[in-house]
């Protein structure tokens, strides 16, 4: 037995949450589909997965850390407060779930946490949508995932074409459930099979065989057509490399943290102009390495999850399945 | 395979043997149909990767500039807005001459990307904007020519006038519409500089937006920082863009970049007379001059 | 009372505390040291030597620097001027307050040492992270053997530390302190030739060596080690990468899958071995 | 921005790229000559008109002046004899870009004043600081800090 809803009706479900949560939906939003706090009339983008990835709900492209002030020999270190509303994301699909996975990786364990994502992720409750169609560029279940069961999920919604199932699968899960369980109907639901994925990749293997493929000529190759832009790892569920920068006006300022990108010259030069990965080459080699051997040597985890962002959205089109099947012939 | 994909690959092989070039600049075929990326050329026997279709829209002459310090030669496929921002980066002295081979290409049009995509297959699919806009489809200079050199003239010489319509639309707003319009364009922007990576008048070896030191740039993505970037691009590229609008199809956020940019050669040809960047490389920028007669606003 | 290692990390890592400079010691031309201590003049954190911490003048930036001492209730960072943040640090007078967060980084695996003779190579600026390690190892005499020190720069001028070098050290029981200066100059009757020619002559025998200097350096004083026979284990050398974050998350100093906020910045040579040459 | 909307007490505040070989004598003149001027502007001296950077002006919009006017030498007259033809081109095409992404035009202004024209310095910048006054604060382009 399924709790299930009719899509109609989820407008409706989903404003009777707001009032209690913060509720962030897939919308389309300015001709971009991405995550947006839920409001009357907004337009649901829940066709296919959202352009802009979740992780920006726990990790901003811009997050301010803390103000200070500076005058003379002086300095006052401000914390900023942060919010403190529970939040319901709905509409997370598997791929983006795991790069959940892979975020709280980062930023929650190996003796630090970080406080300003932690806060955010603790704060968040998570609502799981299964797919049916993969889009043309799709290729979660390579990466080990299955699109119709997101990992770490508090609720799992299916998508049953006219309506929506629910099941709550945390204790936090169930409790949002039972906020609009009026608005549920109890029957048995089949789960429709998912389609063909169009785009797929073998990856057995393929960190192990890296280990060994550090000086390999593949990266020349690779790498010649990329023009160093960040549109991969802007647009990656998963890439969560940030910079800390200031912004001063006067004697005030605020430090803010930021996406950065292991594509730009700036992220690795240091003070004196050593740099010590200057060029495309090391640069390309660095970002599929991390994906691929990296941080899977360091959380026993891909830091790919096929949702195919990449592959869309790079204008040279440097398509990370093509570097594994690169990787794999090599 | 297009009787010019197999020119293409013919004359790509004979310049590898012959040891003209290292290196073929070309398109190939990429994940979808409708994508048609860069690929690069070592050996005679990859000559088959090769493609020319209706998806080429790449501007090779960008990688020219990576290929600054290398010793060797390149050869490379140029539509007319390759050649075009090719003689833009040689009047930049960005690239030296005699290290390029130029394999010119007629450009019928492309066609547009994000159409094929949501269309399908076998639909009627429109030109890519740019495409519809541009007045140079073919190669202004180049070693070998692919096409035929009768119907080179005829195209050169049937140059229609430049469409505006777009660009006028805006002008007709009102300033507050105008700035809602840009805002909501803006607001998009994730910084990923794929425009102006991709864009053949950003050469500048260190980019303003590099800058790491407090107070240059803000690294903060809001409205105001974006529509800084945007702004200072614009200006960057005035005079200089060769309007290929890869800017556009880069971006990873469908901003209208050439909307701006059109804008900007429309009022240099305004005010200091017809120009078009990339044309003849012995003219002057037209910020990179004055005419003591030019138009006196100011007082 | 000191801050340890266990409440920072309870304290948000990534938002600095404030702290006052309290002495500017002048090294060379463009080396100083920095003591810094918190507002109540206290140590602001507790590092193991060869720990970093991120010193941050906020109206310009932040940087990452080894910390080169700690007292009772100050830590020591000595910074060579070579950007943007240290021409600035280098601008400040006693009394100005930074941002200071740590420690960060692994240090130098003391308990391995303990016990054995050191050799302790320096180059430069390079002396600043190993200093933290000499001076725990005088405070610490009797858990160590012979101390060697040998330390190079480019002319008299350009060492730093020449207190130490020069009057302290030597007077340090079972520890021997060798300086060199790259060419001739007046008012210098020491050694003078390059670091790994140096250690080649001196040919001392220490059981694990630690080393620290210009990359150039430590090219070419890595055969001389060999030659005498080390196992990768016990050459120990520290690594610099840009960093931002201090804490293993920000991505910026990784090296291989290794971030050496976090996994460095102490590494041995065997350790190396295992990482791309990306640094 | 209606007059009603208009915050109290607020006063336009006004930022005047000056070259120091024409219009800066030219305000140190109205100086002398005791040539009463709003408070409201900002003299920043530039070496030549020409130095102005077209991100200088975006980014006064951005930190919350309400205005811009940069000025320099006469055509003709320029010190490093022809860096304000240069200035006269760029900031042409930028007036047309500011007003294409809706800044209002009176915002964003240029003008020739001569080391000898302290009266017209003036009238310049009290005409300016009148007109913007009429239009109230500028929102555009400004950042939230």
């Amino acid at each position: 037995m399924m709790k299930t809803i009719l899509k109609a009706k989820l407008p409706e479900m989903l404003e009777q949450l707001a009032k209690e949560y913060k509720v962030l939906v897939p919308a389309k939003l300015e001709g971009v589909s991405r995550f947006a706090a839920y409001r009357e009339n907004l337009e649901l983008a829940l066709d296919e997965n959202v352009t802009m990835p979740p992780k920006d709900i726990f990790f901003p492209q811009t997050e301010e850390m803390y103000k200070f002030a500076a005058k003379d020999q002086s300095l006052e270190i401000e914390e900023i407060p942060q919010d403190e509303k529970l939040q319901v994301i709905f509409g997370v699909r598997s791929c983006d779930m795991k790069s959940i996975d892979c975020l709280d990786q980062v930023f929650l364990t190996k003796g630090f946490s970080d406080p300003f994502y932690q806060d955010k992720r603790d704060r968040s409750i998570l609502i799981a949508l299964s797919c049916v169609k993969p889009m043309e560029s799709c290729f979660c279940t390579s990466m080990g995932i299955d699109p119709q069961k997101g990992q770490g999920a508090d609720i799992q919604a299916y998508d049953l074409g006219e309506k929506l199932a629910f099941e709550g699968i945390t204790e936090r899960g169930q409790e949002v459930l039972n906020k609009v369980s009026g608005m549920f109907a109890e029957e048995d639901a089949a789960i429709p099979p998912m389609g063909e994925f169009n785009l797929t990749a073998n990856v057995e293997g393929v960190p192990e065989k890296l280990k060994n493929m550090f000086d390999h000529s593949i990266w020349d190759d690779i790498s010649r057509k990329c023009l160093n832009c960040s549109a991969c790892a802007y647009v990656c569920p998963t890439c969560h490399c940030f910079d800390i920068a200031s912004e001063v006006r006067g004697e005030d300022g605020v430090k803010i943290r930021c996406w950065d990108c292991c594509m730009f010259d700036e992220y690795t030069v240091m003070a004196g102009g050593h740099q010590p990965r200057p060029g495309k080459k090391e640069r390309v080699r660095n970002r599929f390495l991390h994906k691929l051997r990296y941080f899977p040597e360091r959380y026993n985890m891909l830091l790919c999850t096929g949702c195919g962002r990449c592959v869309v959205k790079c204008p040279v089109n440097l398509d990370i399945t093509n570097v594994i099947k690169k990787i794999k012939e090599a | 395979m297009s009787e010019m994909t197999k020119k293409m690959q013919e004359i790509a092989r004979e310049i590898l043997v012959k040891g003209e070039a290292e290196v073929v600049i070309g398109w190939e075929k990429g994940t979808f149909w409708y994508l048609s990326p860069p690929a690069f050329i070592d050996k005679p026997e990859d000559v088959q990767r090769l493609v020319w279709d209706d998806f080429c829209h790449n501007n090779l002459s960008k990688y020219l500039v990576d290929l600054k310090n290398h010793e060797g030669k390149a050869a490379v496929f140029v539509k007319g807005c390759d050649s075009r921002a090719f003689n833009r980066l040689l009047q930049d002295k960005q690239i030296a001459r005699e290290k390029v081979v130029l394999i010119g290409i007629p450009c019928p049009g492309l066609l547009d990307q994000d159409k094929a995509k949501e269309l399908g297959k076998n639909s009627d699919l429109p030109k890519a904007q740019k495409c519809l806009d541009c007045q140079y489809p073919n190669p202004l200079v180049y070693d070998y020519y692919l096409g035929d050199k009768e119907a080179l003239n005829e195209v050169a010489a049937t140059k229609e006038a430049a469409d505006y319509s777009d660009v006028a639309a805006i002008e007709a707003m009102s300033p507050d519409e105008r700035y809602d319009f840009w805002t909501k364009q803006y607001d998009r922007c994730i910084r990923c500089y794929a425009c102006r990576n991709v864009c053949p008048a950003c050469s500048c070896r260190e980019c303003v937006f590099d800058q790491t030191r407090v107070g240059w740039i803000g690294k903060a993505n809001n409205s105001s920082e974006n529509q800084f970037f945007a702004l200072t691009r614009a200006m960057h590229v005035a005079g200089r863009c060769i309007e290929c609008g890869e800017c556009e199809r880069a971006c990873p956020m469908d901003i209208p970049i050439m909307l701006l940019n059109k804008k900007l050669v429309k009022d240099i040809n305004e005010l200091f007379g017809e120009y078009d960047a990339g044309i003849d490389i012995e003219g002057k920028l037209p910020l990179g001059h004055f005419d003591k007669n030019d138009p006196e606003e100011f007082m | 009372m000191a801050v340890n290692v266990e409440d920072v990390k309870k304290i948000n890592p990534l938002v600095p505390i404030k702290a006052k400079v309290t002495r500017i010691v002048q090294e060379t031309p463009d080396v100083k040291t920095f003591h810094i201590s918190t507002m109540d003049d206290q140590k602001p954190f507790d590092p193991m030597p060869g720990q970093l911490g991120m010193l941050s003048l906020p109206l310009v930036g932040e940087g990452m620097f080894s910390i080169t001492n700690k007292g009772e209730n100050h830590i020591e960072m000595a910074l060579k001027e070579v950007g943007q943040l240290t021409k600035a640090l280098h601008e400040i007078e006693v009394g100005q307050e930074v941002g200071i967060r740590g420690p960060y980084g692994n240090g130098f695996p003391i308990d391995y040492c303990k016990g054995k003779d050191l050799l302790i190579i320096g180059g430069g600026i390079g002396l600043a992270p190993v200093r933290s390690l000499i001076m725990h190892c005088i405070k610490n005499r009797d858990d160590f053997g012979k101390l060697t020190v040998v330390y190079g720069a480019r002319s008299k001028s350009d060492l730093c530390f020449q207190e130490d070098l020069f009057e302290n050290w030597t007077k340090v029981p079972n520890m021997d302190v060798f300086v060199t200066i790259d060419r001739e100059e007046e008012g210098w009757d020491g050694h003078v030739g390059f670091v790994p020619a140096y250690v080649e002559e001196l040919a001392p025998k220490p059981q694990v060596t630690v080393l620290c200097g210009p990359p150039i350096m430590i090219k070419f004083t890595l055969p001389s080690l060999q030659k005498m026979n080390f196992s990768d284990q016990d050459i120990i050398t520290t690594l610099e990468m840009r960093m931002k974050c201090g804490i293993g998350k920000c991505g910026r100093c990784n090296i291989g899958s290794c971030y050496v906020c976090l996994d460095g910045p102490v590494f041995t040579m065997e350790q190396l071995k295992d990482l791309p040459p990306e640094y | 921005m209606s007059v009603k909307e208009m915050p109290q007490n607020w006063e336009p505040k006004i930022l005047v790229f000056a070259c120091n070989w024409c219009t800066y004598a030219g305000a140190d003149l109205a100086g002398l000559s005791r040539l009463q001027y709003p408070p409201n502007i900002r003299i920043l001296r530039v070496p030549c008109s020409g130095r102005v950077n077209p991100q200088f002006v975006i980014r006064a919009f951005q930190r919350g002046v309400d205005g811009v006017l940069v000025a320099g030498c006469h055509p003709g007259d320029c010190h490093y004899v022809s860096g304000n033809y240069f200035t006269r081109r760029r900031y042409l095409l930028m007036q047309r870009l500011l007003q294409y992404v809706g800044v209002d035009p009176e915002r964003f202004q240029a003008r020739w004043i001569s080391g000898s024209e302290g009266p017209k310095f003036q009238q310049v910048v009290t005409q300016i600081t009148e007109e913007i006054r009429a239009m109230g604060p500028n929102r555009k382009l400004r950042d939230a800090q």
